[in-house]
């Protein structure tokens, strides 16, 4: 009875009170939580910026707390629950740069800012769902991957929901939330039959992986599948896309930016690590032959990127149109993850790097540009060049990398992805891998097409309005910051890779 | 003692009668009602399973986590759907398309 | 004369002024406008006579000068530039230098008042210089930029007054015909380079040199480095012979000379009967050794029709320029024919006699179209002053013409006591001579020869007859100012034999034509006394026929009626005789060629270009619509795509999710049943 | 002297830079800055060309010793696991091939800026963009890095859609978005190939995989079981890799220089865009094509393009044709202009695929001829444009009186093109069709026929620019405008016999003299026949 | 068949048959309270599986918790309900047949996937541990809660925090005039 147990306890205790020297970093954002809920209670009155200020702030000092631990070799922490990793230190590092932008964005929002809820549940919202991102990349039991998903996704809801005053928003969020938990329930529904056939949660135990040698495909496979598409949602990866355009749409905009990148980004870090202990098994042929995990990543990447790109050409509403490219950028970046080797994992995190610096960057600019003149389609944009010369000028920098040309560092991102999926099939051969290959050069083509009606539509045409020279917000000088940061890093994406 | 696959069989049939209501039901209420049959289905699954994890304690630990997550769902997503009825009266899924191409 | 004798060097430098000195003057002149146009040229161009003279006393009968330095590298061959001084370049130096020299003083009255009158100073220095580049050459290559250059000068000269449509539209057909023949030229470049990799004629066509050794060994022509079928030895020749055709105007790509006289009459004169139409036979003089007998052959036939053809549309003009572009191409067919048969000397030689007669010819009716052209003006008449069958009786008014004129065209006919009997008795018999060795057609040359060269006495008689002879109608009409009318004398006496031969009736004692045929070579045989007799005698026949037909009074009326009223006044049998079986049949003839040449060979030309431009429109239209469409379908292609994927996105919840879900069902029992 | 090329191909970015900064209130001095940059340019790719060494020693092409001026720095080294070390260098230097181009491109440039002096709106944005544009192509011919080759290459499409696209014709939106997908379309295509081939390659004295373009030459830096391994050669969906490879490329250089039937962007391109932005699309742009499939395609993969020659020997001479006979057919003058381009460059592809000495040099020559021809084009048209805004050729007749020094260019430039001997273009045009003729003879990979079919080429070409000639510049003076027109056609004024006469000179002097660029690239044109036959 | 096995099946059709009168239900109020009997059964079935402490829990948080709130949210908004409902539900739609050929799929796809399985004799099941009749699992869970689901646990409470924040956020009307 209770004594078969005891053993464990002490083992158990010591495990987690070892562990808590590698948790630093979620424990500031733990605290942060509290302080910002404090903050909001107690000082929102007399400092309204104070419960931003302290997001930031403890944003910063978990970042600052994971750059530390950038050099830390892999450690299992709280008895095989998550894991401490270079690769899981590098997604909490974006996922603090993304944050940190987040909340500047959030600052100079018009609408949340006048919003007569305040601001200061956002960022309490905030500081929790950042918490489930870092547990995202950092799970290693289904238990912690249900859990971290489960709380970023419903803080997602409740941040597309957040200016509860508007119909589009609300709309957004419960087509959002309904759409998601049913695609949860999908995937508790397959942890559970995995569970069931293997009696493990434990995602690098032996024992997880032997129920694909004692279940056959037919059982394995639907389970396995259940599961990933809790992921695929994430990702919004299709068929699991539908809601991404309406939901980007419908969020407010610094929203719909959070959600293009952080979330997405969590999802690979949860995809490598769900993906990691089939690895070696589809690598040793016990995949079955029509049934081959890469064989399905392929044709959903694919099938991503062809929609996503084709859909995208005829958006006139410009979220709409980033939602639709989001999609095939991840598509695209799913190629990456083809070689499933550290290589291939830098190639993703660079992308990702780039990918969560151009999107908040294209998202600052459009909300910049809707809350000046409230213009949302891209026919609408028309002559903008002349009254947002220097904002516009940043645009097209933003675009150019979003279409992976130099002299961005979309390129360079491009190119490492390239790189790996090659490498992939240099060593496989695989003609769906190739097939991959061409779809993904092909949607760049593509993409030019819908990426470009916007300086098209801001630079070549004129517009009868008047030309109104706008001041430039805070807003727009932290995307020019950022569009500097595109034209750095393909000069020296040392910066980046050397740390990877 | 009942076999762990009567009971798996059990919740892949509750499984799919949450999932048509949530596919076919006209109200946002039914929908979620159909996506806790869902959760549920997983919940026994886990339950069952867990009979035979006593070490570990994986199944019913799971099931005791999963069951607060989906209440702290429903809560949230109840919440939302009262935002949606404000504003279009109606919490008919099908009536609320106002974001699409 | 030792003081004349020159070093090797100085001969180059001599000849490399010779070359400049003109050039300097179209650049010269472009630059200062309206002054001084004529002075430069003239200067200029006296320049380049004194040297051309001076290198031709060194050089000719005496030497063979090639001087060469490296041009530029192409991969590992050198292609080097320089000069070849031989008995065939510096004649032609004299002769262009001489002829240019005339024109310019000539052209000084005939152009004066004309406000673009420094350009055309300036065209003129630009041909001679491509004209002496063309001679003095040693290079294929080199010849083959100034033979363009030519072609860019003749272009600029026959469009000079461009405001004209028919004359820039005659500059344009001559550019682009001379054109094919320059494609012609560039194939045997390409195959003489292919086969030997130089371009250099002194190494080429020397005795000894590579196509000498070249040797045809079972059906492969073989040169040191490359070994190819024979038949490339034949289209090598051909090529060339193209690029001549189209200089010379052979038949059929003769057609642009008569056009071309929509230039000046001194540029006429000039370049398209003394100089530029004579460098298609200087190709074939220059390239001798390649042709084989195929070539040999083809020369023959094209020249020896080309001829006849020329002579017979002569008949039948009343242009009076066009006449004597007729006449150019019918002695251009000559001189190409003699070149087929293998008189390469007297083909020479009768270039060099047709220069001097031929330009004089021009000349003259150049001085008879200037006086007509301002009596026009002044009187401010509308007439066609080239029309001969407006003119007549200009005897009296314009004697020096007159006179100039008879002799020019005495030497045309071949008369006695002319330079042109000496040359062209020397292709006549040589023929005779040639088609001794032969059967079947070769034996008809010498007869077609013969033949022509009575048309060509007929068509001058009536030419000069119509001009001169008869009523005029234009009262005060002088002779042209003596400014022009010296040239036209001196030419005269340039005409007449002593400037090429001591013996006024043989022409073996011709010091040109020893100049590349060996004296003594050649046994004296019956023909050099039969054929000189019957063909003059008859020639003289023709003259009196002729002059029967048009020397007569009722020249304003056509020609058909003033056969009439002398038919009926005289009833002469001989006239009528005359009249079916010559003039009438002949006139069928010639007007019959004459529409193959308008309509068939013309028109050939012209439905080429029409053709050429509906396959271009088709082109351009297939290009819009099909490749550019092809472009858009795909295009259009991407956005149905895109609105398929689309078309699923709602906005209905539930929609997306049995979407979804269907796939991944779907998706799973695809998975199963297979 | 270390930095020279550097400083040329960064030189006109911090000129931009320099405008951009700039208030605006210096806008007229913003064209003098791009012409003062253009300048220097020139005279520091004249010093180059003069000190450039054409020994044997220097010949360059697969030889990193032998290149000149050479800079490499390490740039991005990137430890990728299993993929291997990214060894990515800024690796700049030039051989006889790519001087040449150095020389012209900065002379192109200045002819651009003055022709830039009819712009009269945004000109920071016109400027800036120019000069970036500068910095792009004077980059693609020093970078021996393929990838810093790529960024330069790629770099060049934005630049030049802005141009076309903000300072362009009515059409212009089209031009600029059907240039750019045309060009893009190549070019992804060939980021693939790319790194491929950076996969199949390790640099020796590192052993890592390396971007470095002459390694890539060099069979033995192969490895065995790579895909475009030339040692073990791989196939890929059935045909042989390295053929893949070399189609691929091709084909994005092809759409730029470009080939029938890829050519379609071009006509609206140029119709469409700004003179000087026509000048550098005709007179560099494509020249790029060119440069790239000598540089690029044939020099890595040899055995793919001996083994397609007679298809590219096809191809140009299916371009000279086509590209002439659609010239024939325009009824705008700009259109015309351009279908010739396509034309002219149809002899460079003829004169690359015989694989002969003659017929490199030849197409090398005519790139460099085209590229001043093509411009001198441009801007006559332009010029006429700029004073009438109209380019019909049916509405012009007689121009030579009205504008007689203009038509005296026209002449010159329309001869010039039309392969006139003394003039570039017939040196260029003889010696491509020579090299084809005599490549069956030399090495088989051309039958003589397609010489002899270029050469018609020529005579079509003669066709369209004299029928040109005597329907618009001769006759009487007629004009769709009237007595307007006949007060808006001034004749040529200094600034444009600036721009004008340097590129007559050109054209003349390299017809006269080919040995100035023949001279200078001999050594590598030998280097060149020597590794691509094997 | 033994009492255990009997008893076991009813709930199991009970389970099921309330749950699809809650699906094919047109009322929604019924509807609701037949969720309430599913919940219930499904507890019952949980305690075969000898989970007596989760059986409860979920008896406690759905009846407790969800139940009221979904009524709650039913009668904020049963104007809309009790008017509109009936028209929807009236007629056989295309999401119907949609809906029944996906589930049919799915079940007939969960059921085989599940026989092949084979779970009763895997490997884990057969040689695990199994939780006995006699085992106090309230003390296992508490054990487990502190020791090796310590992480999640603390994280949940994070979670609940959030969603109650954010839940509150939603449904508060406003705090600014």
């Amino acid at each position: 009875m209770m004594k078969d147990f005891i053993p464990y306890i002490s083992i158990s205790l010591n495990e987690t009170i070892n562990s808590l020297s590698f948790f630093y970093p979620e424990f500031a954002l733990g605290l942060g939580f509290l302080l910002v809920i404090l903050s909001d209670l107690f000082f929102a009155k007399k400092f309204p910026q104070l419960p931003a200020f302290v997001a930031l702030l403890s944003t910063l000092f978990a970042g600052v707390l994971s750059f530390n631990m950038l050099k830390q070799s892999p450690v299992q922490l709280f008895g095989g629950m998550i894991v401490q990793d270079h690769l899981s230190t590098l997604f909490k590092l974006i996922f603090c740069f993304i944050s940190i932008l987040f909340v500047l964005f959030v600052r100079y929002h018009k609408d949340l800012q006048s919003s007569n809820k305040g601001t200061g549940d956002l960022f309490s919202i905030l500081m929790a769902v950042q918490l489930g991102l870092n547990l995202m990349v950092m799970s290693e039991n289904l238990l912690m991957v249900y859990l971290s998903l489960e709380m970023v996704s419903v803080g997602s809801y409740l941040m597309v929901g957040y200016l509860s005053n508007s119909p589009k928003q609300s709309e957004a969020a419960m087509k959002y939330a309904l759409f998601g938990a049913v695609c949860s329930a999908f995937m508790l529904y397959g942890m559970s039959l995995i569970y069931s056939f293997s009696g493990s949660l434990d995602l690098f135990s032996a024992q997880f992986v032997s129920f694909l040698s004692t279940t056959p495909f037919f059982s394995w496979g639907p389970a396995l599948i259940m599961m990933l598409i809790g992921v695929a949602f994430k990702l919004s990866l299709v068929p699991f896309h539908f809601w991404a355009p309406d939901v980007y749409q419908g969020a407010p905009t610094p929203v719909t930016a959070f959600l293009s990148t952080a979330p997405k980004i969590a999802g690979f870090g949860i995809l490598i690590r769900l993906l990691a202990p089939f690895q070696p098994l589809s690598l040793s042929g016990i995949d079955n032959s029509m049934f081959s995990l890469t064989g399905v990543l392929a044709v959903t990447a694919i099938a991503s990127m062809i929609v996503g790109n084709f859909g995208a050409i005829w958006q006139n509403n410009v979220k709409r149109m980033l939602a639709y490219s989001s999609i095939g950028h991840t598509g695209f970046m799913l190629m990456g993850l083809f070689i499933f080797s550290v290589s291939g994992f830098k190639a993703i995190v660079f992308y990702m790097v780039i990918y969560s610096i151009m999107n908040m960057a294209a998202f600052m600019i459009v909300d910049e540009v809707e809350e000046k003149t409230g213009k949302q389609d891209i026919d609408e944009y028309k002559g903008l060049g002349k009254s947002f010369s220097l904002l516009m000028i940043a645009m097209v920098v933003v675009l150019v990398s979003l279409t992976g040309l130099p002299p961005t560092a979309g390129f360079t991102a491009k190119f490492l992805i390239f790189s790996a999926a090659i490498e992939a099939y240099n060593s496989s051969g695989s003609g769906l891998i190739m097939t991959l290959i061409i779809v993904g050069a092909l949607s760049t083509v593509v993409s030019l097409f819908y990426y470009f009606r916007i300086p098209l539509n801001a630079f070549l045409r004129k517009s009868d309005d008047p030309i109104i020279a706008f001041k430039n917000s805070p807003k727009s000088y932290i995307s020019m910051f950022l569009v500097f940061l595109l034209l750095f890093f393909i000069i020296f994406p040392s910066a980046i890779l050397g740390h990877l | 003692m009942i076999p762990l696959s009567h009971f798996m069989i059990i919740s892949a049939a509750l499984f799919c009668i949450g999932l048509f209501a949530v596919l076919t039901k006209r109200n946002a209420i039914q929908i979620l009602i159909g996506i806790e049959f869902m959760i549920n289905a997983a919940i026994l699954n886990f339950v069952a399973a867990g009979r035979f994890d006593r070490v570990a304690g994986g199944g019913q630990m799971f099931a005791l986590f999963a069951i607060v997550l989906a209440a702290a769902g429903v809560a949230v997503a109840l919440a939302i759907i009262l935002n949606v009825y404000k504003h279009f009266r109606t919490i008919n899924p099908d009536k609320i398309d106002t974001l699409k191409n | 004369m030792d003081f004349l004798t020159f070093s090797a060097n100085t001969l180059c430098l001599l000849s490399l002024i010779a070359l400049v000195f003109p050039f300097s003057s179209f650049l010269v002149i472009l630059q200062l406008k309206k002054s001084q146009g004529a002075t430069i040229s003239i200067f200029n161009i006296s320049v380049s006579l004194i040297a051309s003279l001076l290198v031709f006393i060194n050089v000719w009968n005496s030497t063979t000068l090639q001087q060469q330095v490296e041009w530029f590298q192409v991969g590992t061959v050198s292609i080097s530039a320089g000069i070849l001084l031989n008995n065939l370049s510096v004649l032609m130096m004299v002769l262009v230098s001489a002829i240019s020299l005339l024109v310019h003083i000539y052209s000084i009255s005939y152009m004066k008042g004309d406000e673009n009158i420094y350009k055309y100073w300036a065209y003129l220095g630009l041909f001679c210089f491509s004209m002496m580049g063309l001679v003095i050459s040693d290079s294929l290559l080199l010849i083959y930029m100034f033979w363009e250059l030519v072609g860019m000068s003749s272009y600029l000269l026959i469009g000079f007054w461009f405001t004209k449509d028919a004359a820039s539209q005659a500059a344009k057909k001559a550019f682009i015909m001379n054109r094919i023949g320059d494609l012609g030229f560039l194939t045997g470049l390409m195959i003489i380079y292919s086969q030997f990799g130089t371009f250099d004629i002194g190494r080429l066509f020397n005795v000894g040199g590579l196509v000498d050794s070249a040797s045809i060994i079972n059906g492969f022509w073989i040169s040191e480095s490359a070994s190819v079928p024979v038949i490339w030895l034949t289209i090598a020749g051909l090529a060339f012979f193209i690029g001549a055709m189209t200089k010379s105007a052979q038949f059929p790509l003769h057609t642009w000379l008569p056009d071309a006289m929509q230039g000046p009459t001194s540029v006429s004169s000039l370049i398209h009967a003394a100089t530029m139409v004579a460098a298609g036979v200087f190709l074939l003089g220059r390239v001798y050794p390649l042709f084989d007998s195929i070539a040999l052959n083809t020369i023959t036939v094209v020249g020896v029709f080309t001829a006849f053809m020329a002579a017979t549309i002569a008949l039948t003009q009343n242009d009076i320029k066009r006449i004597l572009a007729y006449s150019t191409i019918s002695q251009l067919g000559f001189m190409i024919a003699a070149m087929g048969i293998g008189a390469y000397g007297e083909s020479i030689f009768h270039l060099a006699t047709h220069a001097f007669f031929k330009c004089l010819l021009f000349l003259a009716a150049g001085s008879v179209i200037h006086q007509l052209h301002h009596y026009k003006e002044h009187h401010s008449l509308e007439f066609n002053h080239q029309d001969i069958r407006l003119m007549g009786g200009l005897r009296k008014q314009m004697p020096i013409a007159f006179i100039t004129m008879c002799i020019a065209a005495a030497a045309l006919a071949g008369l006695p006591f002319t330079s042109g009997f000496l040359s062209k008795d020397a292709i006549l018999i040589t023929s005779f001579e040639w088609a001794e060795g032969y059967h079947g057609f070769k034996k008809l040359v010498p007869f077609v020869l013969v033949l022509t060269s009575w048309l060509t006495v007929f068509y001058i008689g009536r030419l000069i007859f119509k001009v001169f002879f008869g009523k005029s109608n234009y009262k005060g009409v002088k002779d042209a100012p003596w400014p022009m009318t010296r040239i036209l004398l001196i030419l005269a006496f340039f005409s007449l034999f002593p400037l090429f031969s001591v013996n006024p009736l043989s022409y073996d004692n011709s010091w040109l034509l020893q100049g590349f045929v060996p004296a003594g070579v050649k046994p004296f045989d019956i023909f050099h006394l039969l054929v000189p007799i019957i063909v003059t005698g008859i020639s003289a026949i023709i003259v009196l026929i002729s002059y029967k037909l048009y020397g007569g009074t009722a020249t304003k009326q056509l020609p058909e009626n003033g056969l009439l009223y002398r038919f009926s006044n005289r009833a002469w049998y001989l006239d009528r005789v005359y009249d079916l079986l010559f003039v009438r049949s002949i006139t069928a003839l010639s007007i019959i060629s004459h529409k193959f040449d308008t309509l068939i060979v013309d028109g050939l030309v012209n439905s080429l270009a029409g053709l050429a431009r509906i396959i271009s429109d088709i082109i351009h239209w297939f290009d819009r619509h099909v490749v550019d469409g092809l472009v858009n379908g795909i295009a259009s292609l991407a956005s149905k795509t895109g609105d398929f994927a689309r078309q699923f996105q709602t906005g209905k919840l539930q929609h997306y999710l049995i979407t979804m879900l269907t796939l991944v069902v779907t998706f799973f029992i695809i998975t199963y049943l297979i | 002297m270390n930095h020279l090329l550097s400083f040329l191909v960064f030189l006109p970015l911090v000129a931009a830079l320099v405008i951009i900064l700039l208030p605006s209130g210096f806008r007229d001095r913003f064209k003098h800055i791009a012409l003062g940059t253009s300048l220097i340019q020139f005279f520091v790719s004249v010093f180059i060309y003069l000190n450039f060494n054409n020994s044997a020693a220097f010949a360059g092409v697969n030889k990193e010793s032998q290149f000149q001026f050479v800079e490499k720095m390490a740039w991005i080294r990137l430890d990728l696991g299993s993929i291997g070390k990214l060894e990515i260098d800024y690796l700049l230097g030039i051989d006889g091939f790519s001087m040449p181009f150095l020389v012209l491109s900065s002379l192109i440039m200045f002819v651009a800026t003055l022709a830039s002096w009819e712009i009269k709106a945004n000109l920071k944005a016109f400027f800036a963009l120019l000069l970036l544009l500068n910095t792009a192509v004077m980059g693609v011919f020093c970078a021996l890095d393929f990838f810093l080759f790529y960024i330069f290459y790629e770099l060049m499409l934005l630049p030049l859609y802005f141009l076309i696209g903000m300072w362009g014709g009515v059409r212009r939106e089209y031009a600029a978005m059907k240039f750019f997908l045309y060009t893009l379309f190549g070019s992804v295509f060939m980021l693939l190939v790319i790194i491929g081939l950076y996969f199949s390659v390790l640099n020796p004295a590192t052993g890592n995989h390396t971007f470095n373009m002459i390694l890539m030459m060099d069979p033995g830096s192969y490895l065995g079981s790579s895909v475009f391994s030339s040692v073990a050669p791989q196939s890929l969906l059935g045909i042989s890799a390295r053929l893949l490879g070399f189609i691929v490329l091709f084909v994005a250089f092809a759409i730029k220089v470009p080939i029938v039937p890829l050519h379609t962007w071009l006509p609206d391109a140029h119709v469409e865009a700004p003179t000087p932005v026509s000048i550098i699309l005709a007179g560099l742009l494509l020249k790029v094509g060119g440069y790239g499939i000598l540089r690029i395609c044939y020099s890595i993969f040899p055995d793919a393009a001996i083994q397609s020659a007679w298809w590219i020997g096809l191809i140009g001479v299916v371009s000279i044709l086509y590209g002439a006979l659609n010239a024939l057919a325009q009824s705008d003058l700009k259109r015309l202009i351009a279908y010739s381009s396509v034309s002219h460059m149809g002899f460079v592809l003829l004169g690359i695929a015989s694989g002969t000495a003659e017929g490199v040099s030849g197409a090398v020559l005519q790139m460099i001829s085209h590229g001043g021809l093509s411009a001198m084009l441009f801007f006559l048209v332009g010029m006429l444009y700029n004073r009438v805004h109209d380019r019909e050729i049916a509405n012009f007749r007689g121009l030579a009186l009205v504008m007689p020094q203009y038509t005296a260019f026209v002449v010159i430039a329309f001869f010039a093109s039309l392969g006139l001997p003394g003039f570039s273009a017939f040196m260029a045009e003889a010696f491509s069709l020579i090299g084809a003729f005599t490549s069956q003879e030399v090495n088989g990979l051309l039958p003589r026929w397609m010489a002899i079919c270029g050469s018609v080429g020529i005579l079509l070409s003669a066709a369209y620019f004299l029928w040109t000639l005597q329907r618009m510049y001769f006759g009487q003076t007629r004009l769709k405008g009237g007595d307007k027109w006949l007060q808006q056609l001034k004749d040529v004024n200094t600034n444009e016999k600036f721009a004008l006469v340097p590129l007559a000179i050109l054209a003349v002097l390299l017809g006269i003299f080919p040995s100035l660029v023949f001279s200078k690239m001999n050594a590598s044109v030998l280097a060149f026949i020597q590794l691509i036959s094997g | 068949m033994s009492a255990e096995q009997l008893a076991f099946y009813f709930f199991a059709s009970l389970t099921l048959i309330s749950a699809l009168l809650v699906v094919c239900m047109q009322n929604l109020v019924r509807s609701i309270f037949l969720f309430f009997v599913t919940i219930f059964s499904l507890a019952a079935m949980f305690v075969f599986a000898l989970a007596d402490f989760i059986a409860v829990t979920e008896v406690v948080v759905y009846v407790g918790g969800v139940l009221v709130l979904m009524l709650f949210a039913f009668m904020l908004s049963n104007k809309e309900l009790l008017s509109g409902l009936q028209n929807i539900a009236g007629g056989f739609k295309f999401t119907h047949l949609a809906g029944l050929l996906i589930c049919g799929g799915m079940l007939f796809l969960l059921v085989s996937a599940i026989s092949a399985a084979d779970v009763v004799n895997l490997s884990w099941i057969k040689n695990g541990q199994a939780i006995s009749e006699n085992d106090n699992t309230i003390h296992q869970i508490g054990i487990h809660t502190m020791t090796r689901y310590l992480l999640p646990f603390e994280v949940v409470s994070v979670f609940l925090m959030m969603a109650l924040i954010g839940a509150a956020h939603l449904s508060r009307r406003e705090r600014r005039s």
